[in-house]
């Protein structure tokens, strides 16, 4: 109990805990829990934008959507060595994802039909990730929040990058406005739900916030979201599927409609459009992938076997 | 010359551009995460090589066509990339292969090609040649691994060693179109890397513990337009938009 | 009435073209000489009816659009197909999961459908009905022989007809299209249909010793043109030749 | 040698031998080897049109194309019929072709690279197929001379269909005309072997004229084709890619080139632009589908069994 409290002074002093320091087991629990399904997320996010690199219409935009693909793996690997530094290793928590006994952001089960979805991902999803990532650059545990920091600036580009797709599109011609639109259409109610539970819902929020794991609620974050979005999508003569949505002046906020809670919890259940499918290209890759992993271990054993002989015979 | 020229160095960038093609269908499918963040890395290189050299091809032809025309709006039988970077992906071990094969030779190529009195294919073979370097080592190394891994991992490296030998000859292909170039002092003589080509292939085949084929029969084509039957499938996907929605910008 | 009969045709000719090239994929890679034969039947079976159905579309729509303009020529979002028809081919397992739901289903819907006061959709039902009745009686005894074959095979075609449940359910919608043409005695009511469906497949599943699945969430969106990420891939290959050569007979 | 005398009689006579009928060995065996072959030609041969049965331009010509694949199907299961009744399974024929000793006409070593192939392989190949075939109507032995019937006619029709395929597309438009022409000009050196090696280098040939189940010589055969042929071209407008071509008025035949034996030798012993992909393509098929054949099997064994078994309790 005294270091309980030792530990929750140290938090509120904003002094950021090290992965060898003493931690409540609960806490680390928690952020196990956090980053490896932030990782996961990454890792599952690379196979919606993944189905349209081989049809990218410009070379440009081809290089651009392998960049940022190659930067969401990057993304995973940090937070796998972040959750790593925890007492977790890779190969348990790849089990717990290709089993479907871990998360992933559930926006991840929608396909990408055209290819305004990936403007639309770059915009909507990496601009929802990023508004729920900021605060955990001052998140209490250290590795986790110098994660986040790289991992913001690079979606931060990412974001730009996809809304100036979208721009692109919306100026060219009124066909591929449409396009946008209805990507718009489809991609912004799973947008909003990517903030989890509405707060009268949320576990594990209170805690999370006392831990400085979290710094605002569910709903802050996506009101946050949705005040930054609606003048973007207006700015691009864009339509928010909603006919609740309107400005509130007095508190400078957008109001919006209901979410379908039931279609959130559905896909989170694993009932979406492509949970099946993510789940069964990553567990092929695995398996596909599995006597090259052999072979780079065997390798890695001749070697060292092979360098110990040669210091033995050196001797 | 202009001829030439346009063609040589629309060679480059459909060997480029299609390599890199290839190389982008691994992501979010490849054996360890690393190596998704590998393969699209070598992709990338790839397509930014092939987006300098088109849009390098499209000033040399002067008609006003740009890298994307080039690269989305030509038919199978105009594309003159050889086979061997069209080869499908298969497994892992033949991505390796395709790519050891290729980076072994593209690596003293562009280092050559940085002496070609064509400035703009000088700066490109600069660049080009520091990106061949890591592909050269990230394949070799994976050769290594494979081929004196396990009894599986050796046996699907020397298959696949095998199966693209044949496609290897033609890099070294050199008709009036290079002659032409070489005389020029603007192209390489793709004969001059071949000892050096063998040499790099025998040191990492031999710590892979595998075997370089014996020489054999080459296929050939790629650069008159002849492909393999799987090159338009991997057309009409690359192809599909800008078909689908011409002269729409992107 | 006419947007609603342009429409409900195309629905029922994106099924048959979509089907029909999925089983095209298969020439030549069949597990038998037998159903290489037996597989392009099937195929060539679909893409007959989606002659029909596309032209009679093209007819009722009067815009001057033909069959192949309306297959080759329409982008993804505007497909109206359900999402079973467009499943990856998979296993041979899943080939015939995918047709025995299908044909269940479209042999007593063209039976019913005879019946139009439409008389070309009347005529199209005829001949496509005893083609179904092939295509039933083939995926059944397949189900059958798969289901109460080995301990592989049984595992294979439970793990196919389960994969595919979901995507049974889109087959019995019935929107605002559907009921004013049921209404105007055009079309047939799926609804109707259900429980002759379920007996069907309770009949074969239980002789080839296999698990209907129980109900559940049902995967939807096909006949508003939101398909699977795989229908891209697939029409960037069927639409290939027409859209890269816009205007020319073939 | 009695037997061999009368043997030889009933075949001068033009009496067919059937499969129950004695014969020599010699004669069996060839014509093993040569039905054999011409099985594993049409088995191997949907290969290379299968490749453009999901791209077809027109849903008439995807249907056409399905179709003719599909007959090619029906030719080698007659086939196949006709040398079992010589007493070689289709279980071993099957393996012959997959671990590459059975050979097949080496035309499909070559790729289709364009629709127009589509269009070349149906009047060529099948062309010079026909060719080939019509004699084997009037062969010696029945089963093959009455499959051979049933064949002709509908490779006749695939001649007329690829020929007015061409003909369609040489009239729309130049760029079409184009790609007629590119592809006469890749499949007329390979269509011309297909009649096999010259008069001089052909073994097996005075034997099987004997037998009748050769009536023509390749030379005479390869004539004929290249006579018929020439014609067709020039009335598409096209150019047979051959300088040496040119009208003997005399004889009234068309003299050509010599082929290029070397490349004829090289493709036949496995150095094709498709060897390797063709035998793959069979051999993947044919593991892949393992498991469906075993099954098939088994559920028949299982049926009989329960059959008999009712039998048993019935009685």
């Amino acid at each position: 109990a005294e270091r309980l409290a030792a530990f929750q002074a140290r938090i509120d002093a904003e002094e950021k805990i090290e992965p060898n320091d003493w931690m409540p087991a609960a806490y680390r629990k928690t952020l196990v829990r956090q980053i490896s399904q932030h990782a996961h997320s990454e890792i599952v996010g690379m196979l919606p934008e993944g189905n349209w690199i081989t049809r990218a219409p410009t070379l440009k935009r081809k290089a651009a959507l392998l960049a940022k693909v190659q930067d969401e793996g990057g993304h995973g690997l940090y937070l796998y060595s972040a959750a790593e530094t925890l007492g977790v290793s890779r190969e348990e928590l790849t089990e717990q994802l290709l089993s479907g006994r871990a998360k992933y952001s559930s926006i991840f089960n929608y396909p990408t039909l055209t290819w305004a979805d990936i403007g639309a991902i770059g915009w909507l999803v990496d601009g929802a990730a990023i508004m729920n990532q900021i605060p955990l650059c001052r998140c209490s545990f250290g590795p986790y929040a110098r994660a986040m920091i790289r991992v913001c600036k690079e979606e931060s580009f990412h974001q730009r990058q996809g809304y100036e797709l979208l721009l692109e599109m919306c100026r060219s011609s009124e066909e591929q406005k449409a396009m946008v639109q209805d990507a718009l259409d489809r991609w912004w109610w799973p947008s909003l739900m990517m903030f989890g539970p509405s707060d009268t819902h949320s576990t594990h929020s209170a805690q999370s916030m006392a831990w400085k794991i979290k710094r605002f609620t569910n709903d802050e974050l996506r009101q946050k979201f949705v005040d930054a979005t609606v003048p973007q999508a207006h700015f691009l003569g864009l339509t928010i599927p909603d006919d609740k949505l309107a400005f509130d002046a007095e508190s400078g906020h957008w109001t919006f409609g209901e979410i379908d809670w039931d279609e959130f919890s559905r896909v989170i259940a694993g009932d979406g459009p492509c949970n099946r499918e993510r789940l069964s290209a990553r567990q092929k890759a695995h398996e596909a992938g599995a006597w090259v992993r052999e072979a780079a271990l065997a390798h890695a054993e001749k070697r060292a076997a092979r360098r110990a002989a040669a210091q033995v015979a050196a001797e | 010359m202009t001829d030439a020229l346009f063609t040589y160095v629309l060679r480059l960038a459909d060997d480029a551009a299609i390599l890199g093609q290839r190389l982008g269908e691994w992501c979010g499918h490849a054996p360890t995460l690393e190596e998704d963040i590998g393969l699209a890395n070598v992709a990338l290189d790839h397509v930014g090589q092939a987006r300098a050299l088109y849009s390098y091809a499209a000033e040399v032809e002067g008609k006003g066509r740009d890298e994307d025309q080039l690269c989305f709006l030509r038919v199978e039988r105009a594309f003159r990339n050889c086979l061997l970077v069209e080869q499908p992906n298969g497994d892992f071990a033949q991505t390796i292969a395709r790519q050891l094969f290729f980076s072994a030779f593209m690596l003293p190529f562009w280092e050559k090609l940085t002496g070609s009195s064509d400035a703009t294919l000088s700066a490109i073979a600069a660049k080009a040649e520091k990106e061949a370097a890591y592909h050269l080592r990230h394949a070799s190394e994976w050769t290594i691994r494979l081929g004196d891994g396990t009894a599986e991992s050796h046996r699907r490296m020397q298959e696949a060693i095998d199966l693209l030998w044949p496609y290897t000859g033609e890099l070294f292909e050199a008709d009036d179109t290079v002659s032409e170039l070489v005389a020029a002092g603007i192209a390489v003589d793709p004969q001059g890397l071949r000892a050096g080509w063998l040499a790099t292939l025998s040191r990492v085949l031999e710590e892979a513990t595998l075997t370089l084929p014996a020489q054999g029969w080459m296929q050939t084509g790629g650069r008159d337009g002849r492909h393999s039957e799987s090159f338009g499938h991997l057309l009409s996907e690359m192809q599909y938009m800008q078909r689908a929605y011409p002269g729409h910008t992107w």
